[in-house]
């Protein structure tokens, strides 16, 4: 109803392949973009900025990463804590390091460690496939949550054994550590996360991506039409670790600005995995529902009955978040096997048909 | 009458001016291999002017005359012009014709080239090769497929065009030769020649000049203020004169962007996204698009159809006041805008229509119901009565003046009269020369004074002057009891039922109407569907008592109708069947334009017509058709007739009163 | 040079030297291995039949043992409670048929296995509301479960068994007879196998899918009520148990998905295995290494025997 | 103006030889021994009765089983084991039975992915989308075009091939073939479950490849018919051996071809 498509045509095959070929799917991206540069910094208060829209962002990066693993490569992997975690301690260890160099081009330099490790824990997909490969980063799991407490150079020998993170500004502001603002950080993660997400869409509409796709839908086939798996698919492990590593590192350096090991454990795999299913796999956009339904509806969950002034004990409040989530996957599963995405498709779709049905 | 510029006064003239004119202006797009590639006017005079030269070292001379077969590309479109600079006449033939059909009409026009589309042409050209001893060469676009064929006589569009690339590079004085011929060229000469697929008998070579042409283009131009950022899309037959005119004259005078699909099932999506503005269209391309809106309505959830019938009744009341800048009240006017965002916005930009400025319906009547849809959510679709002979523009409704029951008022530089007989006269510079080689014909229909007798019998509105056609002047007939029996006046309401198709009134001379019905295979199929009927063919769907008694709905709806209108009160169908097999043009059922031979289909079902008249309630029927790879065979079925009461003339006016 | 002799000599001087610390490694291991294979062992059921890669096995275990704890607190007798949580189970198992399986019929492996993961989190979420956060005490001598040690002295030293480990070996072993015996045996144990061949076999023989389903998945109950006995029991029963379930993963790696006596032998090499690298390997890189060499011990058998130990060489077919 | 059919023409030199090859799987043989040649230019079928060996022939082939023992000579080099990829690389494009497309991906995406061994642009102009990568994507859209225009798939260019009929999605996978600019296309059983006027469409498609590209045509097909009309030699195999071979017209009056046609089915 609110396409027009008359009049949209294509004289040439670049403006037929982009990404947005329509024009009010451009326009919409645009409001997007002002909405999160302009409206929200101006209205946005600490608790919007701090408790939603960054990590909100981190996570959707985080899941951007595991989906051109597992969306885009049909590679199962259960280690995106853990390759989380590589990144923010890379980070750590850079800037110590070289304090000096803007934190920017450290937390986006700490992915290529993260990457290094994802290709390392790759490499088993030459021989396994499935959900025999979704144990082997399990193995790169627990190996690297071991090392990061068990490695004190790691944390720089601090005593609580935590990432603390440092004082760096850039061009006299605050950017990590205590005294930066909220929205300092919001802007800082907003922009990676918007380039980030621009490159990863180029990625997966291009030569890389389909290859990715012609080995998650059927790699005998892709092996025949020239396509070396083992090379594609550790391709796919170095790109999605090195978005988890840089939204690792900016989930410690731009968001809790101190953590421990624990932050990149087995449950924030998951919780990432989540987002990826729910989102859509396959989708980028679907990373972002994903972000928003998992890591949102929760506090909604635990802001609602305080709001309505029903007594709601914090530990039965986190309990009852439990069940409604794990009952909500399992719906959502049952309703859209193929996720958010596909809703948002299939209501996208009937907006360009209305008034047809199809 | 107005004279031309005689520098202006053809259309390879038109072309050289429009280069620089409009030189990086958008001639032409065609959807081809994904997108749509686009040639400037410079660009197309390049082309054209390769491909003429061309054709001139292969022997094409002025006076030959040459053929286009195939569907709406940029090439063939080339090749007319590229001909015509070389004072050589295209005769462009139907390419669904069949080889018989397609050898008759090119011996007759002496063809000695022929610029063809395919292999599949390029097999149906060699087919009748025998009987037509003056083709030398066959030119071909699409090369596929013909790889291994004799290429004494055959050679591809892109060779041709190399050739003349090569003569005019190698040869300095070769382009200004070309374009000394092409001045040579006058208003007065031989343009083309255009095959009428007539109602009856063999079609007829109409031969137009440049001047009638390109004046009644002006005109309709002028009338409709088009200029050269109109964009309209080719689909219609190329042998058409609609096509010619509105495709190439038009586009040729005003400088406008033709635009050619990617084939002949894209065109909708292909109209969509080049947002024509500027559309012209036989009823039938409106029909087809209602039939598929109401289908795919049928199957929206309730809601949506409730909002739907909602905003198009608003429509229907109130749509076409404001179309003509009436005054409605402001609720009315809120209601429409609703409507507009929910319903006609987007139905018009599904069919591509949203920039459609100036519509046309023309080749035949069109029902009012249909015409009141399209008007009503806001599409300027205008009527307009055209004839091959008259350069197509006779009458045309002016902007503002529009009546769904008459065609316009006459065309600019148009005379009309009306005669003795209640046949429809006109006079003007769109008239053409005469049928080719058939002066007896020709004086037929054209007086010495140069009137063309239309075989339309009308009269003028008295209400508003504009014309009215009632039918073909030979069709109007009467019953026994002397009623007024217009067959295709009925046939037009009946069409209008998304179900039905196609529909043939059987009356005059006899005790009472009747009719025989073509079902829609799309709509009744859809139906069908929804309501577990299960078919295997059109002709078990066709045979389907459920049909019958959908079908006899619709008629008896009509029949009310009719019992409200004082003349033809009398016509209603007291009964009717539901033909065994779709008319097709293959068998001679319908013209290749899609009008039906009424009296071939009479003869052809005789015994149902008998069956009608003697109280039979089925009869036996078996026919010959032509199947789609040309072989032919019989089909025979039984089928069934049904019996409707007619409703009593003046009961309807009573009920209405109460 | 030391270094290497850390490695490949130092552990194995230790272990002659000293054969008691060994021997009491080796069972330590055998006890934790023996769980490990039985939680396994309810991955395998559940896969074998449904081709469910059933990741909330470990949460059932936790959720049973809390279930049996928490009746009890209520004032159930054990063996009530102890049938009450067996009931349970079998409601879950309907549960689970109706409102998720048969929804999910026919989706990937990647949804159905997602799909557990909903599982798990609403079975710790409502675990957590009715029985509360605190870990609890598992009621082992309600249910006669031995405690205390045993001490074997031979002229190597001394090796301690607890009774409930001695015990737990004891009841596993009982549990995978009888579940050999139900699956050679029993005319549901043979659809059982034949659903595991192919879906359309078992619907020839007559057995609908639901029932299958709703038999494994409470197989599975009980094995993991079993589970959640033996080791409340050893240690204490709470959420923490279920990383340590995760570790039936590299079990199923070794043993293969689908084959029982895989789990066996699997989650004994596991068991085993950990501990001895734990034991004398492990001071060498700060210790702690139990959580990951299970892992890493799959991960190399992966690289040179894609298909398990007992999993048949894969032909692929196109 | 049709040119005579070549099949009684000259035949070019040999492309692929296959000598003496055996192939087995865990103790059942599913090739024994067999021996034939593959002539530039021509189509050649390969037919036999179900379990035949004829699809662990093409296996063979393109590299996706290693033969035990034989030899296999492709454009002059001898080989007797690659990997598919390799094979790929060296020209052998392949249609599966089964059909073997990226249900996922999109009509064009599925054929553009046929170009990946002749996309070459660095991964920076990946990431960006832009300059070198762009032009690269553009130059080949337009080939993969070429392709769709056709085989008469415009209609469904940007259809996801998952939801597309059968018969289509066979047409899309021989683009995906085509798209490599193959010197030898191995086609398993292409009409395999279409219709009369499917296979038909097919059959031109076939030829028109032979004619207008020049590509040798290796195909499984069980309808005879098209068999007879499409090959210019036939290789007849039976239980893994090969039993005959030679044009349409001598393999059909083969006695053992009879028997083994006769054999297993009527």
């Amino acid at each position: 109803m609110l396409y027009r498509e008359v009049g949209q045509y294509k004289s040439n095959y670049a403006a037929d392949m982009a990404v947005f070929p329509i024009l009010q799917d451009r326009i919409g991206i645009a409001v997007i973009l002002v909405i999160a540069y302009v409206v929200f910094p101006l209205i946005g208060n600490d608790f919007l900025l701090n408790t939603i829209l960054i990590p909100f962002l981190i996570f959707s990066l985080a899941a951007i990463g595991l989906n051109l693993l597992t969306g885009y490569t049909g590679l199962l992997s259960l280690g995106t804590g853990a390759f989380m975690g590589v990144g923010a301690y890379a980070c750590l260890k850079l800037t110590t390091i070289f304090p000096h160099v803007n934190i920017l081009i450290w937390i986006l330099a700490s992915g290529f460690f993260s990457s290094a490790i994802g290709v390392l824990f790759g490499l088993p997909s030459l021989r396994i496939k499935g959900f025999y490969l979704a144990v082997a980063t399990l193995a790169a799991q627990f190996f690297l949550e071991w090392c990061f407490i068990r490695i004190p150079w790691l944390y720089n020998y601090s005593v609580s054994g935590a990432i603390e993170v440092p004082l760096r500004t850039f061009m006299g502001i605050p950017m990590t550590g205590p005294t930066a603002t909220s929205l300092t950080r919001y802007l800082a993660v907003l922009t990676i996360v918007v380039a980030m997400t621009w490159v990863a869409s180029n990625i997966v509409h291009g030569r890389i991506g389909r290859m990715w796709m012609s080995v998650r839908d059927m790699d005998l086939a892709a092996e025949l039409i020239g396509i070396r798996l083992f090379r594609t698919k550790l391709l796919a492990f170095a790109v999605s670790s090195f978005y988890c590593g840089v939204a690792g590192a900016m989930m410690v350096f731009l968001w809790y600005g101190g953590a421990e090991a624990e932050v990149f454990a087995i449950d924030q795999s998951f919780l990432i995995l989540f987002m990826v299913i729910i989102g859509g796999l396959g989708t980028l956009i679907g990373s972002f529902f994903g972000s928003a339904l998992i890591y949102i509806l929760p506090i909604a969950l635990r802001l609602i009955p305080a709001n309505f002034g029903i007594p709601i004990r914090p530990a039965a409040a986190e309990q009852l978040t439990f069940v409604i989530v794990g009952a909500l996957i399992i719906v959502f599963l049952v309703v859209e096997p193929n996720g958010l995405a596909r809703l948002w498709q299939i209501g996208k779709q009937k907006l360009r048909v209305w008034p047809f049905p199809y | 009458m107005p004279s031309l510029d005689p520098s202006l006064d053809t259309l390879p003239k038109l072309l050289v001016h429009n280069a620089s004119a409009f030189g990086s202006r958008p001639a032409m797009r065609h959807k081809d291999l994904g997108i749509w590639q686009t040639w400037t006017w410079a660009q197309v005079l390049d082309e054209v002017r390769a491909f003429s030269v061309g054709l001139a070292e292969l022997g094409l001379k002025r006076g030959d005359k040459f053929t286009i077969i195939g569907s709406n590309r940029p090439r063939l479109y080339w090749a007319i012009c590229a001909g015509q600079a070389l004072g050589a006449i295209p005769v462009p033939v139907y390419a669904d014709a069949v080889a018989d059909e397609m050898a008759y009409v090119l011996a007759h026009a002496e063809v000695t080239l022929a610029v063809v589309e395919d292999q599949e042409q390029v097999d149906k050209v060699i087919s009748i090769a025998e009987q037509l001893p003056q083709l030398s060469q066959v030119i071909y676009d699409e090369p596929r497929g013909l790889k291994d064929y004799n290429h004494a006589r055959l050679t591809s569009f892109e060779d041709v065009q190399a050739i003349g690339r090569k003569k005019l590079a190698g040869d300095a004085d070769c382009r200004q030769r070309w374009e000394a011929g092409l001045r040579r060229g006058a208003g007065k000469d031989l343009s083309v020649i255009l095959y009428t697929s007539g109602t009856t008998g063999r079609s007829k070579g109409v031969m137009l000049t440049y001047e009638n042409t390109i004046v009644s283009a002006r005109n309709a131009n002028a009338f409709d203020r088009l200029d050269e950022k109109e964009e309209v899309i080719a689909y219609l037959p190329l042998a058409w004169i609609g096509d010619y005119i509105f495709s190439y004259v038009q586009a040729y005078t005003a400088g406008y962007c033709v635009n050619c699909p990617e084939a002949q099932d894209t065109v909708v999506q292909d109209r969509r996204e080049i947002g024509t503005t500027y559309a012209f269209a036989p009823p039938r391309v409106y029909e087809n698009l209602l039939t598929i809106t109401m289908v795919r309505m049928a199957d929206a959830s309730p809601l949506k159809r409730k909002v739907f019938d909602f905003f198009i009744g608003v429509a229907r009341r109130w749509g076409e006041k404001i179309l003509d800048r009436e005054r409605v009240p402001l609720h009315v006017r809120l209601l429409y805008a609703l409507g507009d965002f929910f319903v006609y916005g987007p139905l018009k930009n599904q069919f591509g229509l949203s920039r459609v400025r100036i519509g046309y319906t023309a080749g035949e009547a069109i029902g009012p119901e249909l015409f009141r849809f399209y008007r009503g959510i806001g599409l300027n679709l205008k009527q307009l009565y055209g004839q091959t002979e008259a350069s197509v523009y006779v009458t045309a409704q002016p902007d503002g003046k529009i009546y769904c029951d008459t065609v316009g008022q006459a065309s600019p530089d148009v005379e009309l009269k009306i005669s003795d007989s209640g046949e429809v006269l006109y006079r003007s510079p769109g008239v053409f020369a005469g049928y080719y080689k058939d002066p007896e014909k020709t004086a037929e229909v054209l007086t010495p004074d140069g009137w063309v007798h239309t075989g339309d019998a009308g009269f003028f509105d008295p209400k508003n002057g504009q014309l009215k056609i009632i039918d073909r002047a030979k069709d109007v007939g009467r019953l026994k009891d002397g009623t007024v029996f217009a067959p295709k006046y009925i046939e037009n309401k009946l069409k209008f039922y998304p179900n039905i198709r196609e529909a043939v009134a059987i009356g005059s001379g006899r005790d009472f109407a009747c009719a025989m019905i073509n079902i829609d295979l799309t709509a009744v199929g859809s139906w069908a569907e929804r309501n577990n009927v299960v078919y295997g063919s059109y002709q078990e769907l066709a045979a389907n008592p459920r049909v019958y008694d959908m079908i006899a709905q619709h008629i008896d709806e009509m029949n009310r109708s009719l019992a409200e209108e004082e003349v033809m009160a009398g016509a209603q169908i007291h009964r009717f069947l539901i033909l065994h097999k779709e008319l097709d043009p293959d068998d001679g059922e319908l013209t290749r334009t899609q009008k039906l031979r009424r009296g071939h289909i009479i003869d052809r079902y005789s015994p149902l017509v008998e069956a009608f008249y003697n109280g039979s309630t089925d009869a036996q029927i078996t026919t010959q058709v032509t199947f789609e790879d040309g072989h032919k065979g019989t089909i025979a079925a039984r089928v069934a007739i049904r019996d409707l009461k007619p409703y009593p003339a003046r009961a309807a006016k009573m009920e209405r009163a109460a | 040079m030391h270094i290497l002799y850390l490695i490949f000599v130092d552990p194995f001087v230790q272990m002659v030297h000293a054969p008691d610390l060994l021997m009491q490694t080796l069972w330590d291991g055998l006890v934790g291995g023996v769980l490990y294979a039985l939680i396994a062992l309810g991955f395998v059921l559940i896969f074998k039949a449904s081709g469910v890669f059933n990741f909330a096995q470990g949460i059932m275990v936790v959720f049973a043992a809390l279930t049996l704890v928490g009746l009890h607190e209520h004032g159930v007798p054990a063996f009530v409670a102890l049938g009450l949580t067996i009931l349970v189970m079998l409601v879950l198992a309907f549960g689970v048929e109706r409102l998720m399986l048969r929804p999910l019929v026919n989706q990937s492996e990647i949804i159905l296995f997602m799909a557990t993961f909903g599982l798990t989190y609403f079975l710790i979420g409502f675990g957590q509301l009715v029985f509360g956060g605190n870990p609890k005490v598992m009621i082992a001598d309600d249910l006669y479960l031995p405690s205390g040690a045993i001490e074997w002295k031979g002229h190597f030293g001394f090796v301690s068994l607890q009774k409930i480990d001695i015990a737990a070996v004891v009841i596993a072993s009982i549990m995978v007879a009888v579940l050999a015996v139900f699956f050679q045996r029993t005319r549901i144990g043979r659809a059982l196998r034949a659903v595991a061949d192919s879906h359309q076999a078992a619907l020839s023989v007559g057995i609908s899918l639901e029932q299958i389903w709703v038999i494994v998945w409470f197989a599975a109950g009980v094995v993991a009520l079993t589970t959640g006995i033996m080791w409340g029991a050893r240690s204490e029963v709470s959420f923490s148990l279920q990383i340590i379930a995760l570790k039936a993963l590299p079990v199923l790696i070794l043993g293969g998905f689908t084959s029982i006596p895989g789990a066996i032998v699997g989650g004994l090499i596991i068991g085993i295995g950990e501990k001895l690298g734990e034991f004398y390997w492990g001071p060498l890189l700060g210790g702690g290494i139990e959580n990951w060499l299970a892992y890493v011990i799959a991960l190399g058998f992966l690289i040179f025997r894609p298909q398990g130990l007992f999993g048949e060489k894969i032909i692929e077919r196109i | 103006m049709r040119a005579p059919s070549s099949n009684e023409t000259a035949l070019g030199e040999v492309l692929l030889a296959v000598e003496e090859v055996s192939l087995s799987f865990g103790g059942v043989r599913a090739l024994t021994g067999v021996s034939f040649d593959i002539r530039k230019g021509e189509i050649r079928a390969i037919i036999g009765p179900n379990g035949a060996g004829k699809t662990s022939m093409l296996n063979v082939v393109n590299g996706f089983y290693q033969p035990q023992s034989g030899r296999i000579t492709f454009k002059g080099n001898v080989r007797n084991s690659m990997r598919p990829y390799a094979a790929a690389r060296g020209g052998i494009a392949r249609t599966f039975q089964n059909l073997a497309l990226f249900r996922g991906m999109t009509t064009l995406d599925n054929i553009l992915a046929g170009r990946a061994l002749k996309m070459h642009r660095g991964f920076f102009w990946q990431l960006l989308r832009y300059g070198p990568a762009l032009q690269e994507e553009v130059e080949h859209r337009r080939r993969v075009e070429e392709i769709i225009d056709f085989l008469e798939i415009a209609a469904i260019r940007k259809v996801q091939v998952g939801r597309l009929p059968y018969g289509l999605q066979k047409r899309v996978e021989l683009g995906r073939a085509l798209a490599m600019e193959p010197d030898l296309l191995l086609l398993d059983e292409p009409m395999a479950g279409m219709n009369l006027e499917e296979k038909e469409d097919m059959s031109r498609f076939i030829i028109d490849v032979n004619q207008q590209y020049g590509t040798t045509i290796a195909l499984i097909e069980h309808d005879m018919g098209v068999v007879m009309d499409l090959s210019d030699r036939v290789v007849v195999l039976d239980y893994g051996r090969k039993i005959a071979d030679g044009t349409p017209d001598e393999v059909k009056r083969d006695k053992d071809v009879i028997r083994a046609y006769l054999g297993e089915t009527h």
